[in-house]
């Protein structure tokens, strides 16, 4: 039993990540790469790590995300400034 | 099939993904969140180097006496590797998310290739 | 005590079939907000009946199992409303363009012509 | 192309030299040498029910010390790099961050409140209990920082004061290290928790200065990882 | 006996963990994606607990504490990551 559920979640897992690299929108990626670590989280649970498991159920997959989304959003921020400043520099910014 | 070897598999897998995320994507953000799927991986393999068969955690209660825990219990060195390793992940994220944000306030963009001044 | 886990397994299973309902629904309901009632409530029922089945089964883990319901019940429908409410900020309508209903069309026209501004309805 | 050739080709050397380690194993056995010691002799060496916890304070906690430096040191890093622009005054032209930030619904604000002391006594739970069940500094550190951060989403004006943190992460860091130090003079080495009385295994005051430690290590990382996230929040570009 | 019947629900647990996995990957938009997430992390709490029953031990339950309280926080900053309040 504990077998199925590794192989599933490990499936699971590996397809997460490649989402996550080929979603178009970032905050979505973010958002799979957060599912990629609450699958890893049950795998360290099956193999005996509990510690392990709770650590990164707790920073992986909410804290990581949390971050990552106080930057994505300092940047977007900043996109918006520029925008509002309107300034000579017409590089394309951010995605 | 067994436990470890599929978990192996698994780790090197992810970390092989991650890799190729690292080499492939131009924009900074997806590098950062390519490099937290390698650091994943690359605890997964740590964590299934450790794994005994039909183990259980190495914690002591009603289930598991003290005298009759070995051969039951998986390596609590590689859990204790991990735990600190993933606290680390978390910081070194935000490290490097900050000079993303940094590099786009300088250089308006978060393409790689705005960053010349390193270029050989 | 057999038959105390036993029917601990039978309130599990049908727990489980409350979470299949609810994966489901996030299957094929269409569109987010539909998607967002099925997803946290049939959840939270169903994960219900999944822990107390767990319980049952196992008795002496009655405290945390309770702690646990505790939490989700306090957490999901917070999450669910933080949720909505910016699903409504960043401008989805709850009515469905395509629908059949005759009513829902009518209340569709209703919205449209009123207008509401952003901070109105908050 | 070609560029991208290279890199699968990279990719497949890598590939090719992890799948014999990968494939021919077999689930082991026996533990190392190492381990097997601690198994067997940690329980009644320390008196820890948790072996992970035994193993991150006591036995490597030379490891946990210098962990910790890197995370200080990213803390560092990281508010050095979003202060090296000062945070614009609110009426000042160009700032959005204050004024465009939209608050939190009343019923947030109120869950948050809610919410606050239940995470609190909930991350305290867990590092004061990490010798005993699962879970200890570096989870009750994350639960702090969470319950912090409940409290930031639910209202975003509100101001932080850095200096508590910072004298809550001066004064745990130091303490540890004195912790460490009074080791070395009572009993065997730097970081050994053994100058406590081991107390009744399976206690919540038993194994030693285990309990110490760990709150030690949960409030300075609670503090450091609420210093980046409040960082990365207020400050405007 | 009862056993089995404990099975059986894993195994309905799971299909449904993978149907709700299909949004995360082909969710048309950032909304539909969260909400897969929320629903995702109550039913990995739901594989959690019977994890623990499965493997006997009762300390397993204190991932499933810890991950119910902290995991709400992910979906309540995309969330007002969306609502521009972040």
């Amino acid at each position: 039993m504990s077998m199925t559920i590794l192989i599933v979640m490990g499936v699971l897992m590996l397809s997460g990540g490649i989402a996550a690299l080929y979603i178009k929108d970032t905050v979505s990626a973010i958002v799979a790469a957060g599912v990629v670590s609450l699958l890893a989280s049950v795998i360290f649970l099956i193999v005996g790590a509990p510690d392990v498991a709770m650590t990164e159920a707790a920073i992986g997959s909410a804290l990581t995300t949390v971050v990552f989304l106080f930057a994505w959003s300092r940047i977007k921020e900043a996109e918006k400034e520029k925008d509002t400043l309107e300034s000579d520099s017409a590089e394309e910014g951010g995605e | 099939m067994n436990i470890t070897q599929i978990v192996l598999i698994l780790g090197f897998l992810l970390s092989l993904i991650g890799f190729w995320g690292l080499l492939t994507r131009r924009d900074l953000f997806r590098m950062i969140i390519s490099f937290s799927l390698l650091d994943t991986g690359v605890h997964m393999i740590m964590i299934g180097i450790g794994y005994i068969k039909g183990g259980t955690a190495p914690i002591f209660d009603e289930a598991l006496a003290v005298g009759e825990a070995v051969g039951k219990v998986v390596d609590p060195v590689p859990s204790a590797l991990v735990l600190t390793a993933i606290v680390i992940g978390l910081a070194v994220t935000a490290l490097m998310l900050s000079y993303a944000v940094r590099v786009y306030t300088s250089r308006k963009s978060l393409s790689i290739d705005a960053v010349k001044e390193l270029k050989w | 005590m057999e038959i105390l886990a036993i029917i601990g397994a039978f309130v599990s299973l049908a727990g489980s079939l409350f979470l299949l309902l609810a994966a489901i629904g996030i299957f094929r309901m269409p569109d987010t907000y539909n998607r967002m009632q099925t997803g946290t409530k049939a959840t939270t029922l169903g994960s219900l009946l999944f822990f107390v089945g767990i319980g049952m089964a196992n008795p002496s883990w009655w405290g945390k199992l309770l702690a646990l319901t505790i939490f989700i019940f306090i957490t999901n429908p917070l999450s669910s409303h933080v949720l909505a409410r910016a699903l409504h900020f960043i401008g989805k309508s709850p009515l469905l363009k395509g629908s059949k209903d005759p009513d829902v069309r009518d209340d569709l026209e209703a919205v449209e012509s009123l207008e509401t501004k952003e901070g109105d309805l908050v | 192309m070609i560029k991208r050739f290279i890199i699968v080709l990279a990719l497949a050397a890598i590939a090719v030299g992890l799948y014999p380690l990968a494939w021919g194993i077999q689930d082991a056995e026996i533990l190392t040498e190492v381990a097997n010691e601690y198994v067997e002799n940690g329980a009644d060496d320390l008196g820890a029910a948790n072996l992970v916890t035994s193993v991150v304070v006591s036995y490597r906690g030379l490891d946990t010390l210098g962990e910790i430096t890197v995370l200080f040191a990213a803390t560092a890093g990281v508010t050095m790099l979003f202060a090296a622009r000062k945070p614009k005054k609110s009426g000042q032209k160009g700032s959005l961050a204050d004024d465009s930030r939209r608050t939190g619904s009343e019923l947030l604000q109120t869950g948050a409140d809610f919410l606050f002391p239940i995470l609190w006594m909930f991350g305290m739970y867990i590092f004061v209990h990490g010798h005993l069940t699962p879970g200890g500094g570096f989870q009750g550190g994350v639960v702090l920082a969470s319950a912090v951060l409940l409290l930031l989403f639910a209202d975003s004006d509100r101001k932080m004061g850095h200096t508590l943190l910072q004298i809550a992460e001066a004064l745990s860091g130091a303490a540890y290290v004195a912790v460490g130090l009074l080791g070395l003079w009572f009993a065997a080495g730097f970081l050994d928790p053994r100058f406590l009385a081991a107390g009744e295994f399976g206690q919540l005051f038993s194994a030693g200065a285990i309990p110490v430690i760990y709150a030690l290590i949960g409030i300075k990382v609670g503090a450091e990882l609420t210093g980046i996230v409040d960082t990365m929040r207020r400050s405007a570009l | 006996m009862a056993d089995i019947i404990f099975n059986i629900a894993a195994v309905i647990a799971l299909a449904a963990f993978v149907i709700t996995f299909y949004r995360i990957i082909v969710g048309p938009e950032l909304g539909d994606r969260v909400v897969a997430l929320d629903a995702m992390t109550i039913m990995a709490l739901s594989g959690i607990t019977f994890l623990a029953h499965l493997l006997g031990r009762i300390i397993y339950l204190d991932v499933a504490l810890v991950y119910g309280l902290i995991s709400f926080l992910g979906v309540i900053a995309v969330a007002r990551y969306m609502e521009r309040g972040l």
